[in-house]
């Protein structure tokens, strides 16, 4: 008998207790955000897709057109080719891309190249109606950020 | 005014008891027999609701058994449901037609 | 005769209709869910015609009880034997027993429609009689007070008894889902274990 | 002018109240849920509908014209019958017990003398709404949720009548006008404090409320015995829940609150359904809130609650009662 209203008090007591931490909760300010209108910034730890450095200097790129991460890619997603122009040294990127429909954003790529001329974009808004979409050509985001 | 004569509740009430009796004959199944009973209490209760409201000199008379009708239709049909359980289990069917232990 | 008089005929004869639709519904269906359905319709017209016959007390006791009540522990005794679209009843092809039904039927509605109309009933001559629940409830627990009492008692021993039925005898709960006889034989092992 | 003269003012009276009422029945369904996702949203920390309209205000209204016009999908193998009946069974009984809540002192279509008895025979058709859609989708999940809702109908409307009773018994009356005009120098609630408690806890579970949403728990049954329902089928159950919820909250406020009484307005005998609909409608958020706090209850527990703590509660408080009003 003793249990049964010692049972009835503290359940009592808890269900008044959980309906004052909502009721906090209910005036509290909201803390998501209504993300097509107004976005948040991303953490410089986001691992998006890959993108070429941009060199500060030079204003171009650091690849060399190696091929290591082409190699090293898991899934076979990047495809890079180089030429070598006349009267240079190096070879000079004609197409770096990413198949993005493939990749699983594992890094190796990014891990491998000798001059670390890769790195992680910021990008995060990702969505198309087609496959096509999702073959990104990286060497032409370089050319926009170039500008 | 149809509504102001008792022959008209009577004959409602013989409707009730007949579509009952129909019912408990056609019905094959415990359920539809029990309500086919159901039917015929009803009708009994309209009856003596009728003969309160025209005949009788106290008005309490007939509601009084109309309710006590009520109390015994409530009773009966829990039992009979836990009944039709009982029978469910141990012969794992509820048509009348195959229970019949208890046949001669 | 007054607007409000037509009114009130229009809606007897809507209750009539409901009364008699409901219990064709609930003789004919072959469907058993159907068929309390069909009581359900019955008993709300009865409802309405208790209404007419002046205790509007009994109308929503008729509704609480019957419709609120007894038709739904129908329904559950229906949820345990039957699946929703199972044809409950077996088509009836037993014309004796259709014949045995109409012809019962048929007898008792003329014999007692018969004695309904000969009669001559005396109507009550006093006016001031009192339909109100208050003295229903007096009469209740003054000149009915043993039969008030009874019924209690009736409605706990329906109780208590409908718990036992259904918890498979005063052995306690049974719950094998062997066949019939198996469950049988663990009942009698259990009650001899007792005695 | 011929016909007019013929219709008796009763009749047109309650014909107006008819229509106000199923009007009302819409703008509360609205309403309550487009509080009931704000609030949600609030609860949880996240604004809600936020999209049509200012703040989400047209949401619902846009939510109801994709229910419309959607198509009513009946399955292959129900019962037709009873599957198009099911929605209607649950919004017709809830207009009537409308009709005898007096909003005010003088708004009120028709005062019973016998007004609560009748609201609460109403509510005990509004379950066989349940059971019959349940049964004629012809789902496992369906069947389940009408099942549970059997067991817990029958279980809280017990408390429900007993909590009700000690106030019959205080105040000697069925009839709701006379209940609120007894509440004119204190409210029941202070006088019936256990009672009060025990209404409203029953209450939640007689509407399939959360905490003891069993018939329709989302995740275990999917929607219970609403699943297989779409477009309008759908949209009178829900409406049919929500005027459930306000016929619950407004006996409540008749009851214990003291129905339109406050403090005193101009045209006191119409304007005190101001004081009426802010009782109700607190009552409602409470409801509201109590579903975002809790976590469903499991069914042994729901029974237990019912049997164990709310029906001897109940019952020694009738008890207690009788014996203080006869002393």
């Amino acid at each position: 008998m003793k249990q049964y209203f010692s049972e009835l008090y503290t359940g009592g007591k808890s269900l008044v207790e959980g309906l004052g931490v909502t009721m906090k909760a209910l005036f509290q300010p909201i803390v998501t955000v209504q993300y097509p209108r107004e976005e948040i910034d991303i953490t410089p730890n986001y691992r998006g897709h890959i993108d070429l450095v941009l060199d500060p200097e030079k204003k171009t790129y650091l690849c060399i057109s190696c091929g290591m991460c082409e190699k090293s890619c898991p899934s076979d997603c990047i495809k890079v080719t180089g030429e070598k122009m006349e009267g240079e040294k190096k070879k000079s990127l004609v197409l770096f891309e990413l198949d993005f429909t493939k990749c699983s954003l594992c890094g190796t790529c990014v891990e491998v190249c000798p001059k670390n001329a890769l790195e992680y974009s910021q990008e995060y808004n990702l969505a198309a109606f087609t496959k096509e979409a999702f073959h990104i050509d990286i060497l032409k985001r370089l050319e926009e950020r170039r500008i | 005014m149809i509504s102001n004569h008792l022959n008209s509740y009577l004959i409602l009430a013989v409707f009730l008891l007949i579509a009952g009796i129909y019912g408990l004959i056609q019905h094959r199944s415990f359920i539809g027999m029990l309500v086919s009973t159901e039917l015929i209490l009803n009708g009994a209760g309209v009856n003596f609701m009728a003969f309160n409201r025209f005949l009788a000199p106290d008005p309490a008379v007939g509601q009084v058994i109309t309710l006590f009708i009520m109390g015994i239709a409530a009773a009966e049909a829990a039992i009979v449901v836990s009944f039709i359980l009982a029978v469910f289990r141990k012969y794992r069917s509820i048509d009348p037609d195959e229970v019949k232990e208890l046949h001669g | 005769m007054t607007f409000y008089q037509i009114v009130a005929e229009g809606l007897f004869f809507a209750f009539i209709i409901l009364v008699i639709l409901g219990s064709l519904i609930t003789i004919r269906a072959k469907i058993l869910m159907q068929t309390v359905l069909g009581l359900a319709v019955a008993l709300l017209g009865v409802a309405g015609i208790y209404f007419y016959l002046g205790s509007m007390f009994l109308t929503l006791m008729q509704i609480l009880i019957y419709v609120g009540a007894i038709c739904i522990v129908l329904v559950f005794g229906i949820m345990v034997g039957y699946t929703p679209t199972e044809v409950a009843e077996k088509a009836i092809k037993d014309w004796r027993n259709k014949f045995l039904a109409i012809s019962s039927a048929v007898t008792a509605f003329l014999l007692i429609l018969a004695c309904v109309l000969k009669t001559d009933w005396i109507p009550a001559v006093a006016d001031d009689r009192n339909f109100s629940a208050a003295h229903l409830g007096e009469e209740f627990l003054y000149t009915y007070c043993l039969a008030f009492e009874l019924i209690s008692v009736i409605l706990l021993i329906a109780i208590i008894g409908s718990i036992i039925l259904a918890r498979g005898g005063a052995g306690g709960m049974v719950t094998d889902h062997r066949a019939g006889k198996e469950v049988a034989a663990v009942q009698e092992e259990k009650g001899e274990v007792s005695t | 002018m011929e016909t007019i003269s013929i219709l008796p003012p009763e009749l047109i009276r309650m014909v107006i109240a008819v229509i106000i009422i199923i009007t009302f029945l819409f703008v509360n369904a609205i309403m309550m849920g487009y509080a009931e996702r704000k609030i949600a949203g609030h609860v949880q920390r996240r604004p809600g509908p936020m999209e049509v309209g200012s703040h989400g205000i047209l949401q619902m209204i846009v939510d109801g014209v994709k229910l419309v016009g959607k198509e009513l999908l009946i399955p292959l193998n129900v019962d037709r019958t009873l599957f198009r009946v099911a929605p209607l069974l649950s919004f017709t009984p809830v207009i009537l017990p409308l009709l005898v809540i007096p909003f005010s002192e003088k708004l009120q279509a028709r005062d019973l003398n016998l007004g609560l008895l009748f609201i609460v025979s109403m509510g005990a058709v509004n379950v066989m709404a349940l059971l019959v859609g349940g049964w004629g989708s012809n789902n496992k999940y369906s069947m389940f949720g009408a099942m549970r809702a059997v067991a817990q109908a029958i279980a809280y409307e017990i408390p429900i009548l007993l909590s009700m009773l000690a106030v019959i018994l205080m105040c000697n009356t069925f009839s709701l006008k006379e209940i609120v005009g007894a509440q004119q120098n204190i409210w029941f609630v202070f006088l019936q404090p256990v009672a009060f408690l025990i209404y409203v806890v029953a209450g939640l579970a007689e509407t399939n409320r959360a905490p003891f949403d069993l018939p329709e728990a989302e995740s275990e049954l999917t929607a219970g015995f609403h699943t297989e329902y779409s477009g309008m089928g759908f949209s009178l159950f829900f409406i049919g829940e929500y005027t459930n919820m306000f016929i619950v909250a407004s006996v409540a406020t008749v009851l214990f609150l003291g129905g339109w009484h406050g403090p005193h307005l101009p045209y006191g005998e119409y304007l005190g359904v101001v004081w009426f609909f802010l009782k109700v409608y607190f009552l409602l958020f409470l409801m509201i809130m109590v579903r975002w706090t809790y976590p469903r209850v499991r069914f042994d527990q729901l029974l237990n609650f019912a049997w164990k703590y709310l029906v001897p509660f109940s019952l020694v408080n009738l008890l207690i009662t009788a014996v203080v009003v006869k002393l």
